[in-house]
């Protein structure tokens, strides 16, 4: 009966879409307001909440000391998690991490990493010895949809911000962490068969696939993701990479803003 | 507890290094209603503290084996995001977490009315966001706050408190260098209307006499923030924004 | 994605390092039919890279919970046998592997006819048994040959092809050194009669115009991998031994 | 149904503490019969066994050399494990540790840590490098009621009568090791209403909340815990806290005892 | 097996090390009923090794799928405690146990009149709780007293029981020295009664000979601990107190 | 009613059995086509396919370099995997390892390490600091009967043609992995209530307990286990050990066979 819901949502969307319009009044192309907050997590080195919506995400950086990768001697590293935890929705059970909250890690940290935003040589403290590794958390709170988004945002907007604490650890004096550009993404979802940008909880439930597009300061494309059931043609692609690179400029003015 | 005595915690003034009276607590703020997707929810700041909780349910309880023919069981998940402390937390569930979350469980369990949904659960998830010394009872106090603003039914609100010993001296609400260097932690949930103790941890070093005064400044700092929940629940329900 | 720089990928004559031209793939060799025991079977070498994917179902889909009313659900386990690769993989799922298998069964639940099994589980596991860059895509190619093995009906074969950048220049299929200094990798999984795409994936640096060319590349290729694909499964049904 | 069974029984346990009688015919704070034997098992370098009524409970303590923690360079540590298997009773299902099993271990672990009564600094082999890591297991055979002060009370003895295997590490010669006091364990569970002490199988099934208090040589508290539902009042500890003084000095002589 | 060759295991006397004959096992002690907990129990004393077996059931098998329409399953945990190594053993299961409590529950799935309990189960904990070679077969041993201790129905007892070869020498029932520089162990599970083998590894090197001295002196030892166990359950049957 | 079935099928088996025939055609003692194919795996220093009759295993050999343990610092170590995944059969589910999956690693690498043929000093790259560790993975693609012979026969094979690669881990020139004998593992089922050699999966369906039994180049044995439930006599064991020496050495060919 659960799956039944669905089916009447999908036809109310699709109907929606034939008029061009959505769920809640907003046009195709239209962001939900996104209010940033940055630096508010006491023991965080960076952080960064979203509000996006009736979303809420937290993005927390923390470092720690570590041996680099053999082959790569002098480079720290980075890792990202994300935790969908039961807190942030009534469908969020307790459990190992579920492959949605793996994706959602992974799709972030490409963007991030990938832009080579990060100069993992300045995060070298002794060469094959000692680099910085930089440990960034996306938390869930309040998931009304598109949380990729709202990770994302928040995510590179505490990295953005983050301090690394070095005098804590007894190798020199704190400096911030440098990053070279501004990596944005957006995230695109089928609704009654057509793009839209931002999706609502309710477009997330009665939608398909969904495209998730990083692009940096130049508008190239740094990563990637399909994510849910279907398919998109070459054109749909192109039309909503344009859009993408409209609304990444917006949004990396934001992040900026937020930078004391 | 420490316990080094090497850090001097009080000043000579009989102060404490934060300027604060030896009966004297953290600063509180609170809001009910902070997390749109909950069914209830509220957000504490104690001192440097931040925690949130969020409340899902009465809901049917499943596996089956944990349902309770004659009352609700409630669900608790203390956690602490991985960001929430000095050194970065791994993610999931350890020991301590486990613990808490089973005691506050059960004192939840103690002062909602869970009779009155046989067979179901009730879901409280508390998230610690920042840790500064007493993050169980910071969670607890959201936790009631949040159970509230779901419109569970409840014998009393609970209110987390916590007193501990520093220097030798019996002081409330112990801060993150007290808790680190001080000699006892006896963190309490305090149902202020009835006056009765639903939960109750202590470790350290307290003769009995000591329990009783750190019980004494417990209560009293119960009934202070008992204040704000109640002002937290109305600013809610009148449509205050968060 | 390296782009480290520091090492040449492309031969003055405009070659790879292995003598392929830029728009050339690797070979492709697949046969049908490959595991007794499944339903339905493939095994796939493409370059060193060594696939092999079995089917299993429809079946009735259990826990409860992940049954869907109206259609079959596919459920994909890639793996990596712990000696495929260079360093030995510990066996059982990591976060790389669960990411994979997660897409990849968002994509073949995107072409198999899953209305027609409603409450049903398919199973595909891909088994990855020699890895040389690209093995998702090869997995995509033998999972779909699998399911056509095994008789599960399909809108259109997926092809699993890539393309990437090196030494600044877009290429087709990149083998392990190329994606291991090369600027950009870009999966995809294409449906060659309908001409879209049900898997997509992208790291690395592209512009606009760079990923066009890539997807030209992905397209061109995938009908060359459809043409043995189609005659795999023809030698198949036609008694061919394996 | 297997819930209306203690409805029943809650019953007949509140009639019985209106007539201040117990279940087993016992006095509101009398113990059950307690054995407790010391050094019985080949391989532990401290052992002990409880036998409380039917409950069947072993500690055993095991040793070895590992790396101080970076902020106590010149400490041992105690890791304090408990597991509730299977053996124990019908009710106990295998599996990762239960909250139950977590709970026992921390505050026996707690009782034992925070008394102070174990010199960390005596633990220490190199400072900096090697310290002795003392690991106390708390093994349950047959839980009829009151495993905790069971387990603590073998736990201590087991610890008391422990020898720090140096030879066989080849760090010295084998030492007993010294602890400063003996901090003991009472437990009290509000049955029939009020409180008893050592609560049996059928009283911990009917009763509500349960109070461990563990007190040192000079009464001083140095760990409390409420488990299980149920709200107690200030007065009603203070009637427990004075029982458990006059317990606690019992069975503190009752460890002396068994040391050689 | 270490077979190193340089720790000489027996003296010029042919006896060895503890001064016992080739063919002359270590002191056993048996009690059944010692856990007033379960529904069987045994406590077994075989050297310096202690074992302690419990007993719970028939039940009702579950999760459903372990179910047998026309038997009983079996279920076996055999588990060292943390304590009863020299190194401590990290609780929780490892291969070796697990591998044990397989092929123990097949050993007694053999032994007891599993067709009368159809769709059931009977739980078997098998604790050890200090080891000195032989730990397999001590709990084997406990866990038949155990089941007769439960009124289980049995086939026969079934008793655990080790040879192995020592300086090239087949020899009964090795100790820990004995097994750690020793060039085999044969470890058996035999029914005194009917001849029959239910449990059987090896490892080492054995010769067809050897081999066949070694189980001659499994089948002697096997009928002395049958008597000791026998009086136990008579013992305990009579009231004998633990 | 899935029981049901087994039982029709071993009172089929038990009428084949009184006429001395097997399920499918064969003889007591014979064994299906076992096709063994060696070095076919890019990236695995040895590789071997078994193929037995429509069962389908591989097994690959991988090395990496590891701290010796303290009590045999100057040996090398071998550490054998086996993955029962989901590929192989429908019955197999996905999750930690089974105790079938552990049975099977643990025979086969018992069957190899207790036969001596490694020579685990020839394994020691610096005494006490480095050795190489050797590991062996057992894959079972498909599983149509008698897996545990097919990934024996597969491992022996993949382990004596592995090559250890020295040079990717800069400790000198690349080396064959030198064996000095070849163990090989015969298995035999009861089926129709006599033993049988190589069952196939109808026979293990209806069939009882299994022996496996390791055979060094002298006929000694190395290793035994028996699984399954079921009991034999010591006669019948010595008539299965008389088939499996002959068994044994015609395998133990067949391995040297495919050595390049």
């Amino acid at each position: 009966m659960a799956q039944m819901v669905p089916q009447l949502l999908r036809q109310q969307l699709a109907e929606l879409a034939s008029q061009d319009k959505r769920f809640d009044g907003r046009g195709r192309w239209d962001s939900r307001d996104l209010i940033l907050e940055t630096d508010i997590l006491y023991n965080a080195e960076g952080s960064a909440k979203v509000v996006l919506g009736d979303t809420i995400v937290y993005a927390g950086v923390k470092f720690d000391v570590a041996s680099p990768y053999s082959d790569r001697p002098t480079q720290g590293s980075l890792m990202t998690g994300a935790e969908l935890r039961p807190v942030a929705h009534r469908k969020y059970e307790p459990g190992p991490p579920s492959p949605e909250s793996i994706e959602l890690g992974r799709v972030v940290d490409r963007g991030i990493r990938e832009s080579g935003c990060i100069d993992m040589e300045a995060l070298c403290i002794v060469p094959g010895e000692k680099v910085w590794r930089v440990m960034l958390d996306l938390h869930v709170l309040s998931d009304r949809g598109n949380i990729f988004d709202a990770c994302a945002t928040a995510a590179i907007a505490a990295m953005r911000t983050a301090v690394v604490p070095a005098e804590r650890f007894d190798v020199g004096e704190d400096f911030k962490l440098e990053l070279s550009s501004t990596p944005i993404m957006c995230s695109y979802q089928r609704v009654g068969g057509r793009y839209v940008y931002d999706a609502c909880e309710q477009e997330e439930i009665g939608g398909d696939e969904r495209i998730h597009i990083t692009l940096g300061d130049e508008g190239h494309l740094h990563s990637l993701q399909k994510g849910l059931r279907g398919v998109l043609s070459p054109a749909e692609f192109t039309e909503i990479l344009a859009q993408a690179g409209d609304r990444c400029a917006e949004l990396r003015e934001l992040v900026h803003s937020k930078e004391a | 507890m420490g316990g080094y005595g090497d850090v001097q915690l009080l000043r000579e003034d009989g102060k404490r290094l934060d300027g604060r009276a030896v009966d004297e607590m953290r600063e509180v703020e609170i809001k009910a209603g902070f997390l749109p997707a909950a069914e209830g929810s509220a957000w504490v700041k104690h001192g440097l503290n931040v925690a949130v909780a969020a409340v899902y349910g009465p809901m049917e309880a499943h596996p089956r084996k944990i349902q309770r023919q004659d009352r609700a069981v409630i669900d608790v998940r203390y956690n602490m995001a991985p960001f929430s402390t000095s050194d970065r937390i791994r993610p999931g569930f350890n020991r301590r977490s486990r613990e808490i979350s089973k005691v506050t469980a059960e004192a939840l369990e103690s002062v909602v009315l869970v009779e009155r949904y046989p067979r179901s659960k009730i879901r409280v998830e508390i998230e610690i966001l920042a840790a500064e010394a007493g993050t169980r009872c910071v969670g607890i106090t959201a936790a009631s706050v949040a159970l509230a603003d779901a419109g569970i039914p409840m014998k009393d609100l609970l209110v987390g408190v916590a007193s501990g010993k520093i220097d030798g001296i019996v002081v409330l609400d112990l801060d993150k260098a007290e808790d680190n260097y001080g000699q006892a932690d006896l963190p309490m949930g305090i149902m202020p209307n009835t006056g009765e103790i639903a939960f109750l941890q202590m470790d350290g070093d307290l003769s009995p006499e000591e329990y009783d005064l750190a019980t004494e400044y417990n209560f009293k700092a119960a009934h202070e923030i008992h204040e704000l929940m109640k002002q937290a629940l109305l600013d809610s329900a009148s449509g205050g924004d968060v």
